[in-house]
């Protein structure tokens, strides 16, 4: 199968309506992904792409029994518009607005975990399940359906290792894009157990880069309870510390969060590390 | 978004925290002025946005007013870390009793504001988390909830304050909570809170840094944005809306998404380590930059006379790779950069970008097909050129 | 502790509610001024603290000054369910299309603030209620957590509310929420939220009940307390910090603790009723009242002309009984009472007590056994003397 | 046995120091109440009465292992206790301090509840198990152990039917007062479920009172849940509407929270409801 989702899943777009999301939901559709509806508030009743628009979650959940949302919203409401989801119901989801306060995010943070939502992000790519759906931006031409679990918490080096993989005939069962913002929904150890208990995963490429120390957390992860082999690459190993490499949570603070460490940490726990993104098919094969 | 230091003082001070009584010069005489005022012991501290000023020169403890002249005049003007010294801040000296640690932090992992207290402040809290972890005192905050009554006596006790401070300590850290707060910062920081010979408390130095998320619902901090000691090229960057990090190699980068930005410089330098080569900058430009966009990203790297080759590296996802290529060629011709340049295009309609880039013909622009290629050849680039 | 309509609506204009541009008056002449201020119609509306001054003649609308002052007149002193009328609201006449009911409440089973919404505003909510629940929109507040945007668009869009209003609508519901919070308030309610016939939004009446535990942290709203229209005896009380509530019946009662208090009144209800008899009022003396609260009570007891015998119940636990024994002989020598009185100790020491009360050979003082003696001997007494 | 504490309930007094916590935590020790200690911020180190004071509830559960907590603090203070307490890991809270604000009260609950923690109170007379151990102000007089249990939303009115069913020579399993707040830790229905789990409690006298409708929710489970036989009197049947009766929570407001639905509601539940308090230990019997 895959985790967290699958061709069973379906899906709401909030902001479904805006450009982003009306775009990505199109896409998302030709790729198969089966998309109830989406929400924009004040536009409830109008259709978009044959799908309704609701005015509220709660409407939207109740009418389509959707189980998964994706969050397209600007950053200024896009809190909002995660509890909400969570409020309504929803069990996974996820956020792809970049640019959201991290006060915010620590907030729907705890919200999501007493409704028992699971979120992914914020500021990431999303998830795909190739052959199956796909909920974000991951575009389609990334991957081919197999078994290897790919989690990420960057977007375009994923497309890039993924792309590779594909041309090397290795197909993927689910990306997932963490995003790279300091506080985050679900993280490497979240998805690395998700990949160690779904039987159609084989092997997993986590990527990883430089601030915070997530990737510490899933080396002690692949150490003591993986059996599953694992390749890693993790950027910015020529970043300067104390400087924020483009996303909000990359950055080396006060010695903590390299590149060195996290690589380290990595190898000592069996992890495959590339020193080179393009060698990640090589390590899978 | 980071404060110096007297903006942190400054703005606890707007939280019912005592700070001394200082003001900031950015000339010597200003110096003078400011340490005749306060009378006695002064100290001039650099305001630089890095650590180590200390050690780099940056503060000096002045007898008198004369003597503050004598160090502002040094200190002013002064590099430290590649940042120019603008402004001293002139603070009465304090007599310290005990100096203590104390900051609020967004902890990572757990998804909640940390409080990090120590007996044992003054020195640099990596240091003393490295020497002594245990004299540190860690208390989180439910984000939702706030810090409570409870947790302040707790922090207090367990750190070992003497009880006759636990009152004014419970005030200070309920201000530096609600600064945090309402500031939307990710790092407050007290280092060193004094206690007074009179058994007062005292924020000698501080250090704030602004989520750069929140800006847009802090206008106030903005406004005050002090980028007096910030590089020439991170500035143009900042003003065109592009990520950019000047670095100390040869290889300019342009890439699209800030972990395939990582990546290309690190394949600089893994490729150029050897021989003293590596990547000039860091640079997203993001998803769906305009030409304007490019050339404007083009020109910044180019500012940097380090800078011996570009290399582009885009993967074309949503975004297509024939589109970027015309982009790039826009940018080409507005900018005319003399160096090689080196333009990887990989992804959706990438071989069509690559035709578009082989027939401009443009004999220093040269495509790349994968990434490892595209920085050995910016390597080789770098070191014909040299 | 209960806010006149006209204290409501201003607290409500400091959280950027809309209301409409009225004035209070004390006299008829008053009125008329601010009648002719607003010109046009005006709406002249008795302050008085209860429900239904509309069917008691409270509330007239007025065509003109002239006639504001006529019915202000009317209204002024007018006695409204016990209750004086001491003042008038005299507001503009609003041109309302449609009548909306908005309230935030606690809901005490939930443990949480409930709002509660309605396109069929106007009427009394418990009305609604029972003929039409559904016409209710209810939506809980997490408390830690606070109102949510998105919780405004539901209860907006659940309610049947224009979209062209939502907007208005948000701002009112989120400064509502607000005054609810900042006020410690257990209820702010407006009834009716008007929707003009230019669209605007207008909080026409409104009710907000503050929380008596939270008044040391509302300062500026105790001090415009407003007790014009209460009762003499209730005054008295609250200025001795005792809970008493004057009821319609003959005992008067004097009791330690709520619960305790009310059943006593309900047992002298119980073996009084068919003959017309029941309690005075309600009066909690607690647990360690002093003698002088005790006399203090008596003689608010005794300020009610219909009090015909006072009826003491105290169960000793921690407070011991000769104790209380003492404390209501030094009350009845201050105030020396003419009516019977009824005392019955049960508890710790209740012996003792008993004793010291019989030896005291007072003529109008007898004590009794158990509660429901001491009722019915109370009944009795009353009966007695009428 | 009893519900909710027994002889081995280690107890924590809040405000041990102060005049009533001094005074009830002497008493509870004379009960023979396990009395582990005390918290009084500032006063960490002195001792009372023979037990240790702490300066934090974290050091004081730390040391002594106790779970029960006990809050005697004053109004302003009582709120942060009571979450201090829940979040040191106490199992039990009652609090017997009077006037919190119930918007403090709203959001100590939500704490508690996510702490796993159960508060009693506040504005409550405590807890007793006659003959082992008894948290708060309950008179040691007014009970004897035996096999009804008691729950009620007041003091004095309580102690008058303990007082009562002792002088018939009926027992009581354990006394739960659970306040007369509007917003309180522990209702009606939580002390019911506990009694018809318990088996040493055989029939259980409940009295209410007007305001909320906290008697009809006890009602629905008395009828649709409870095995045992149930006592009740509800106090305020001469009391009129829109008046506050002492208690913050007794008033009848809006036609809701009548003497008279929560008499109706209890007997058609089958509970036998006493117009007189005395006639309780009758219908015991």
């Amino acid at each position: 199968m895959s985790i967290l989702i699958d061709s069973g899943a379906k899906v709401l777009v909030q902001g479904i309506t805006g450009r982003q999301g009306g775009f990505h939901t199109k896409l998302m559709m030709e790729y198969g992904t089966d998309v109830a509806g989406g929400v924009t508030p004040g536009k409830g009743g109008e259709w978009f792409e044959g799908k309704p628009v609701f005015d509220t979650m709660r409407a939207a959940v109740e009418t389509t029994n959707a189980d998964v949302s994706l969050v397209t919203v600007p950053a200024r409401f896009a809190a909002d518009a995660v509890m909400e989801a969570a409020d309504a119901g929803i069990r996974l989801i996820i956020c792809l607005t970049e640019h959201i306060p991290v006060a915010d995010m620590m907030k729907v943070l705890a919200f999501c975990r007493r409704r028992g939502a699971r979120l992914i992000g914020p500021n990431c790519p999303g998830l795909m399940t190739p052959g199956q759906a796909k909920v974000g931006i991951i575009p389609a031409m990334v991957a081919e359906p197999g078994n290897i679990g790919v989690v990420s918490k960057s977007g375009t080096l994923t497309y890039e290792v993924g792309f590779a993989m594909k041309n090397q005939g290795i197909g993927i069962s689910t990306i997932v894009g963490i995003g790279g913002d300091p506080v985050i929904g679900t993280t490497f150890v979240d998805v690395l157990e998700m990949f160690e208990n779904d039987p159609e995963t084989e092997k997993v490429a986590l990527l990883g880069e430089i601030g915070g120390s997530a990737e510490i957390a899933a080396a002690d992860f692949i150490k003591n309870a993986m059996t599953k082999p694992v390749a890693a690459f993790v950027a910015g190993r020529s970043a300067p510390p104390g400087k924020r490499m483009g996303h909000a949570g990359a950055i080396v603070d006060g010695g903590e969060g390299s590149a060195e460490e996290k690589i380290q940490a990595l190898e000592a726990a069996g992890a495959r590390v590339a020193a080179n993104p393009e060698e990640i098919p090589g390590l899978l094969a | 978004m980071k404060l110096h230091e007297y903006q942190s003082k400054f703005l606890f001070r707007d939280y019912g925290i005592p700070i001394p009584q200082g003001k900031v010069a950015t000339t010597a005489e200003d110096a003078f002025e400011i340490a005749s005022e306060l009378g006695g012991l002064v100290v001039v501290k650099a305001q630089v946005r890095v650590g180590g000023r200390g050690k780099a020169g940056g503060v000096k403890v002045a007898r008198d007013a004369e003597e503050a002249r004598r160090y502002a005049d040094q200190i002013l003007g002064m590099e430290i870390k590649g940042l120019r010294v603008e402004k001293v801040l002139v603070d009465p000296g304090a007599d310290i009793k005990q100096e203590i640690y104390l900051a609020i932090t967004n902890d990572r992992g757990a998804g909640m504001p940390l409080i990090m207290a120590s007996m044992e402040g003054g020195m640099d809290i990596e240091e003393l988390n490295r020497e002594r972890p245990g004299a540190i005192i860690r208390e989180h905050v439910e984000p939702i909830l706030g810090l409570q009554n409870y947790q302040m006596t707790y922090i207090a006790s367990a750190m070992g304050l003497p009880r006759a401070r636990w009152r004014d300590f419970g005030t200070v850290l309920a201000g530096l909570y609600e600064c945090y707060l309402q500031s939307d910062a990710e790092l407050a920081e007290i280092n060193p809170l004094v206690i007074t010979g009179e058994g007062a408390l005292l924020a000698v130095d501080g250090k704030v840094i602004i989520d750069d998320n929140a800006l847009f619902r802090q206008p106030a901090l903005v406004e005050d944005h002090d980028t007096s000691d910030e590089q020439e090229s991170e500035r143009l960057a900042r003003e065109a809306g592009i990520t950019y990090i000047k670095l100390d190699g040869q290889i300019g980068c342009m890439v699209n998404g800030a972990g395939l930005a990582m990546t290309t410089m690190d394949m600089t330098k893994l490729y150029g380590d050897d021989d003293g080569i590596g990547p000039a900058n860091f640079l997203d430009i993001g998803g769906g930059a305009t030409p304007e966009q490019v050339a404007a990203a083009l020109r910044i790297i180019l500012s940097d006379a380090n800078v011996k080759c570009v290399l582009f590296n885009i993967f074309g996802g949503i975004t297509r790779c024939d589109e970027v290529a015309d982009g790039i060629l826009t940018a080409y011709n507005e900018v005319k950069p003399a160096v090689p340049m080196i333009i990887r295009l990989q992804g959706t309609n990438a071989a069509e970008g690559n035709q578009i880039i082989d027939a401009a013909q443009i004999p220093n622009i040269s495509s790349a097909e994968t990434l490892t290629e595209a920085a050995q050849r910016a390597v080789a680039a770098v070191k014909q050129g040299a």
